[in-house]
C-alpha cells in the first residue's frame, strides 16, 4: 500500500519511528515480540545471577553483583515500558512469559554451578548479548533505540566486572583456575549459541533488516564476538573448548567449529536444563505477590473513594 | 573485646544480615519494581557493612579484613540484632521486617550524625541519607499495605505478630553503649526507643495494624545469642570463602 | 580417577544426598510414622553412603575418610544423581523421589549382589534387604495417593512431572561403569533400566499417573554436573567441618 | 464414694490399673493430660534436634542424631497410644497440641544453636527427663508404665550418645572446648527447671502421688539430678554455671542456686525464645500435609467401595 511504501521510505532516510506514527502491523508486531522477549531476558537474566547473591565470596562482590542484577531489572523495566509505547500492556506481556507462550533469551536456562559461572555469565554472556544490542541503538523505532542506548552503557560495565572476576580466578589459587576454566568450558558453546542459527536458518531476518531493526546477520556478530573473546581467554590463560578453533589469516578472523544446534532447539523447546526451574520460579514470584498488588489496589481504590466524598 | 569494636560488629553485623536475607528477594518480589527497591536496599546495607568492619577491623588492630569478618566468624561471634535473621517467610515478613529496622535504623543514624567518632560520624551522615529513603518507601507500604484488602491486612498483621518482640533487640542497650557514652564516642542513644515508638505508633496506627500486646520482648542477638535461622544463613553466605580459605576473590 | 572409586562416589553421593533430603523432613513429616520412616530410610541411606566412601576411600588409598568425602569435596566434585538433590517442594516431591530412586535402587543392588569385588557385593547384599522394605513402601503409597484423592493425584503427578525428567541420571551409564564391567568387577547393568521401566511403567499406572511424554532425560550428575539447588544443600551439610577444618567431631 | 475407695486401695496395694477398669474421672484426666503433655514433648522435641541433622558434622553422628530423633517419634507413637487406652483420639490430642491448649515440655522452647547443643541437650536434657522418667516405670496405670519401660531404656542410650558428644568436644581444639562450655552454661538452668517448681509452689503434687502417679518430689529429682551431673561437668572439665554450687558434706549432696523462675513462667506461658516457632513449625507440617491425608482416606473409602461392590 501506499502507507507502507512511505513508511519504508522514512526508515531508507533514517528517519525514526515514534510511539504515534502510522506502522504497518508486521512492524508492531515484530517490534513487540522482540522488545518483550528482550526485557523477559532481563527478568529471567536475574535468575540464574541472583542465584549467587546470597553466596558471593567478597563483600564488594556481593555489592557489585547485586548492583547488577538490579540494573537487568531496570532494563527490563525500560523495556517494557518501550512495548508499551505499542498498545500491549506489562501485564500482557508477564502474562505471556508465565504461560511459557512468550521466549526468553535461552542462555538463562543454563544453571549457575559455581562463582566463576558468574564471571564467565559477566564475560560471556553480556559480552554476546552487548555484540547483538549495539546495533540496535540506531534501530528504527525510537523508544527501542534510545532504551537500548542506556541498556548498553550499562551492560559493557557488566562485561567488564564479569573479566574482572574471571582475572582474579586465573590470577588465584590453582582452585580458582580451575573453577574458571570449568565455567569457560561450560558457557562457551551457549554462548555461540545466542547470536541465533546461522542467517540461511533464521526466519525472521529478512524482513527485519528491511525495517531497520536488524542491522547484522547472525553470522556477522558470531564471528565478531569470537574474534574479540578468543584473545582475552589468551590473555586470562584459559582455553576455548573447541579443537577447531584456529586464526584464518586471509579473512582475518578465526575459523570456529560448529555449536551443537540440536542442544539449541531442545532448549528452545523448553528442554533446556533449567527451562522448567525458570519459569516456576517467575511463577510462584507472581503467584505469591498477588496478595500484595490486590492490597495496593484495594488502597488506592479506598484513597479515590475518600477523595470522592471530600469532593462531594 | 574494646566496646567500640563490639558496637561496630553489632551494627555491622545487623546491615549485612540483613542486606543477606533483602538480597534474596531479587528475582522473586511480587512485582519488578519491588526487585529492583530491594536489590538497592540490599546495596546500601552491604556498603554500610563494609564501613562498619573497616571501623572495626581499624579499632581492633588485628589485621582483619572486612571480608575475614563477614566470612570467618561463627554464629556466637556474629553480634546482629536477631530481628534481622527472621525467615523470609513471604514478602509481607520481609517488608515489616524492613520497616522496623528502619524505624529504629533512622534515628541511630540520625544520632550518630553527634558521634565523637570521626569516622562513626562520617559513616552516620553518608548512611543517614539511604536511611531516609529506605524508611520512606517501608513506611508507605506499610500504609497502603495494612490499609488495604482484608488479604493484605491479614498478611501484615501476621508478620507484625511475628516480628514485633524481635524489635526489642534492635534497641537493647548495655554497658557497651553506656562505656561509650561515657566516653563520648556515642550520644545518648535513649532517644532511638523513643523515636522507633513515636514512628511506630503513628504508622501502625495509620495503617491499621495492632501492636501485639503480649508481646515479649526477645534479645540475645546482641551478645550473641541467636534464633535456629541464623546458621544457615551463615551456612550459605560463608560456604564459598571457607571452601577456599586460601583464595582471594 | 580409578574407575573404582568414581563409581563408588557415585554411588556413595547420591545416598548421602538423598539421605540429607530425607532427613530435612524429621518433625515436618504430615503424619508421626512418615517422620519415623523419613528418619528410618535417611539412616539406611547415611549407613550405605558410609560403606560405599569406605570402598571408594580404600581404593583411592590417599589416606581420605568417609568424613572427608562428605565433608570436604565441592559441588563439581559431587557425583550424585541429580534426581536427589531436587529440592523438597512439598511432601508429595519427597515421596516421588524416594520412589523413583528406589525403582533404580532395588535392581541395582540386586545386581551387584553379585558383583566380582568381595566388599560391593557385601555391601549389595547388606543393603538390598533395606531398600526392598523402602522400595514396598513407596510403592504402597504412590499407588495410594495416585488413586487416593483429586488433591492427592494432582500433587503427585506434579511431582512425577517434575521429576521424571532426571530419572534418567540415575541409569546413565559411561566408560566408569563400561570399564568395571569389562573386568568383571560390576556384573552388566543394562537390566537395570529394563527393571526401572518395568518397575514404574506397573506401578505408576496403579497409580493412575501418566508418566510425561516430553519428559526429556535430565542428565550430568554422574559427571558432577548439578543443579542451582545442590550448592546450598552442600553448603548447609558441610557448613560445620569447614569452619573447624582441624577438628574432630 | 465406696467405688473410689476400692481403687485407692488397689493402688496402695500395687495393682496395676488397666485400660478397661473403673478409675476416678480425676485420675483419668490426670494420665490424660500427663501422657499427651509426655507424648507433645516427644514429637516437638524432634524440633530442636532435627534442626541439627542437616548439619552434623560426621556420617557418623549424623546416623546416630538421625536414629535418635526417629526414636524419639516412637516414644510419641507409644505414648499416644497409651493415651489412647483412657478415651481420647490422637486427632484430638494433636489439634490440642497445635491449638496451643495442650503443653509440652518447656525445654523444648530454648533453641540449639551450635553442635554442642546437641551434646548438651542429650547430657542435661535428657538426663534429666530419665531422672523424672525411672520412677514413672512404676506408675499405676499399666500402659503408661509399660511405654515408660520401653522409653527409658532408649532415653538411657540418648544420654550416653550426647555425653560423648561432649566428651569428644572437650578433648578437641580449644574452639570445641569453648563451645561445649558455651552449652553448658545455656542449658544449665533450663535443664534444673524441666523438674518444675519447688514442690511447695506446685499444684498437682498431692493428689498424683496418692495416685502412684508420681513418685517423687520435683526437689528431691533436681537434688539428685544435681549430683549425678556435676562430677560429670567436672570430669569433662566444664564449669557449671552456678557461683552457689557447693558440695554439702552433711546432707551428702550439693547446695545450688535457685533458677530463675520467673524466666520458667514466661516461657510456660509461651513467651520463650522459640514457643512460636515450635508451634509455627508443627502447624505448618500438619496443615501442609492435609492433601497426604486426605488422600489416604480417600484411597481407603475407594478399596471398601471395591470391596463391597465385589462381594454384592
Amino acid at each position: 500500500s501506499e502507507k507502507d511504501r512511505e513508511f519504508q521510505e522514512k526508515i531508507d532516510r533514517g528517519v525514526r519511528i515514534e510511539a504515534n506514527d502510522w506502522m504497518p502491523e508486521g512492524y508492531r508486531k515484530t517490534l513487540i515480540r522482540q522488545i518483550s522477549q528482550h526485557a523477559h531476558s532481563e527478568i529471567v537474566g536475574q535468575l540464574p545471577e541472583g542465584n549467587w547473591i546470597t553466596r558471593a565470596p567478597s563483600l564488594q562482590r556481593k555489592a557489585i553483583l547485586l548492583a547488577k542484577v538490579q540494573d537487568e531489572a531496570g532494563h527490563g523495566l525500560y523495556l517494557y515500558c518501550a512495548a508499551e509505547t505499542l498498545g500491549i500492556s506489562r501485564d500482557e506481556m508477564t502474562a505471556q512469559l508465565l504461560s511459557g507462550k512468550a521466549k526468553y533469551s535461552s542462555i538463562f536456562n543454563y544453571p549457575t554451578l559455581t562463582w566463576a559461572d558468574i564471571g564467565a555469565v559477566g564475560w560471556l554472556v553480556d559480552g554476546a548479548a552487548i555484540m547483538n544490542q549495539v546495533p540496535l541503538q540506531r534501530c528504527s523505532y525510537g523508544p527501542y533505540s534510545r532504551a537500548m542506548i542506556r541498556v548498553c552503557k550499562e551492560e559493557s560495565f557488566h562485561q567488564r566486572q564479569g573479566f574482572d572476576i574471571m582475572r582474579q580466578l586465573c590470577q588465584g589459587t590453582d582452585d580458582q583456575k580451575a573453577m574458571a576454566q570449568d565455567a569457560l568450558d561450560r558457557w562457551w558453546w551457549p554462548s555461540l549459541m545466542m547470536f541465533g542459527p546461522s542467517d540461511k536458518d533464521s526466519v525472521h531476518s529478512e524482513q527485519s533488516t528491511k525495517w531497520g531493526i536488524k542491522q547484522n546477520t547472525n553470522d556477522e556478530l558470531r564471528q565478531k564476538f569470537v574474534d574479540q573473546t578468543v584473545p582475552q581467554a589468551g590473555w586470562l590463560g584459559l582455553t576455548v573448548p573447541d579443537p577447531d578453533l584456529a586464526w584464518n589469516e586471509e579473512k582475518g578472523g578465526h575459523d570456529f567449529g560448529e555449536p551443537d544446534w540440536s542442544e539449541f532447539h531442545e532448549v528452545l523447546r523448553g528442554n533446556g536444563p533449567c527451562n522448567r526451574d525458570r519459569l516456576a520460579a517467575r511463577n510462584k514470584a507472581w503467584d505469591d505477590g498477588a496478595w500484595y498488588r490486590d492490597g495496593l489496589t484495594a488502597h488506592a481504590e479506598k484513597r479515590r473513594n475518600m477523595v470522592a466524598e471530600g469532593a462531594a | 573485646m574494646d566496646p567500640l569494636v563490639t558496637f561496630c560488629l553489632r551494627m555491622g553485623d545487623t546491615t549485612l544480615i540483613l542486606g543477606q536475607q533483602t538480597a534474596a528477594w531479587c528475582g522473586h518480589a511480587p512485582v519488578l519494581e519491588e526487585d529492583i527497591a530491594f536489590a538497592n536496599m540490599g546495596l546500601d546495607l552491604i556498603g554500610q557493612t563494609q564501613l562498619w568492619y573497616e571501623i572495626a577491623a581499624q579499632a581492633e588492630g588485628q589485621g582483619r579484613t572486612p571480608d575475614d569478618l563477614a566470612f570467618f566468624r561463627t554464629e556466637r561471634q556474629f553480634l546482629n540484632a536477631q530481628l534481622v535473621e527472621r525467615p523470609n517467610v513471604d514478602f509481607a515478613h520481609a517488608l515489616m521486617r524492613q520497616y522496623l529496622f528502619d524505624a529504629w535504623h533512622l534515628p541511630i543514624q540520625e544520632a550518630l550524625c553527634e558521634s565523637g567518632h570521626q569516622a562513626i560520624r562520617e559513616l552516620a551522615q553518608k548512611s543517614v541519607k539511604e536511611v531516609r529513603y529506605h524508611i520512606d518507601r517501608s513506611r508507605d507500604l506499610i500504609v497502603r499495605l495494612g490499609d488495604g484488602s482484608e488479604e493484605s491486612h491479614a498478611m501484615m498483621q501476621g508478620a507484625l505478630d511475628a516480628l514485633w518482640p524481635y524489635a526489642a533487640d534492635l534497641m537493647a542497650i548495655d554497658a557497651v553503649e553506656q562505656a561509650l557514652v561515657g566516653i563520648g564516642m556515642l550520644p545518648p542513644l535513649d532517644r532511638v526507643a523513643c523515636a522507633f515508638e513515636a514512628e511506630t505508633a503513628v504508622t501502625l496506627d495509620r495503617a491499621t495494624l495492632a501492636i501485639p500486646g503480649n508481646g515479649h520482648a526477645r534479645t540475645g542477638g546482641r551478645t550473641g545469642i541467636h534464633t535456629e535461622t541464623m546458621g544457615y544463613i551463615l551456612a550459605e553466605m560463608q560456604q564459598i570463602p571457607r571452601s577456599f580459605p586460601d583464595a582471594r576473590w
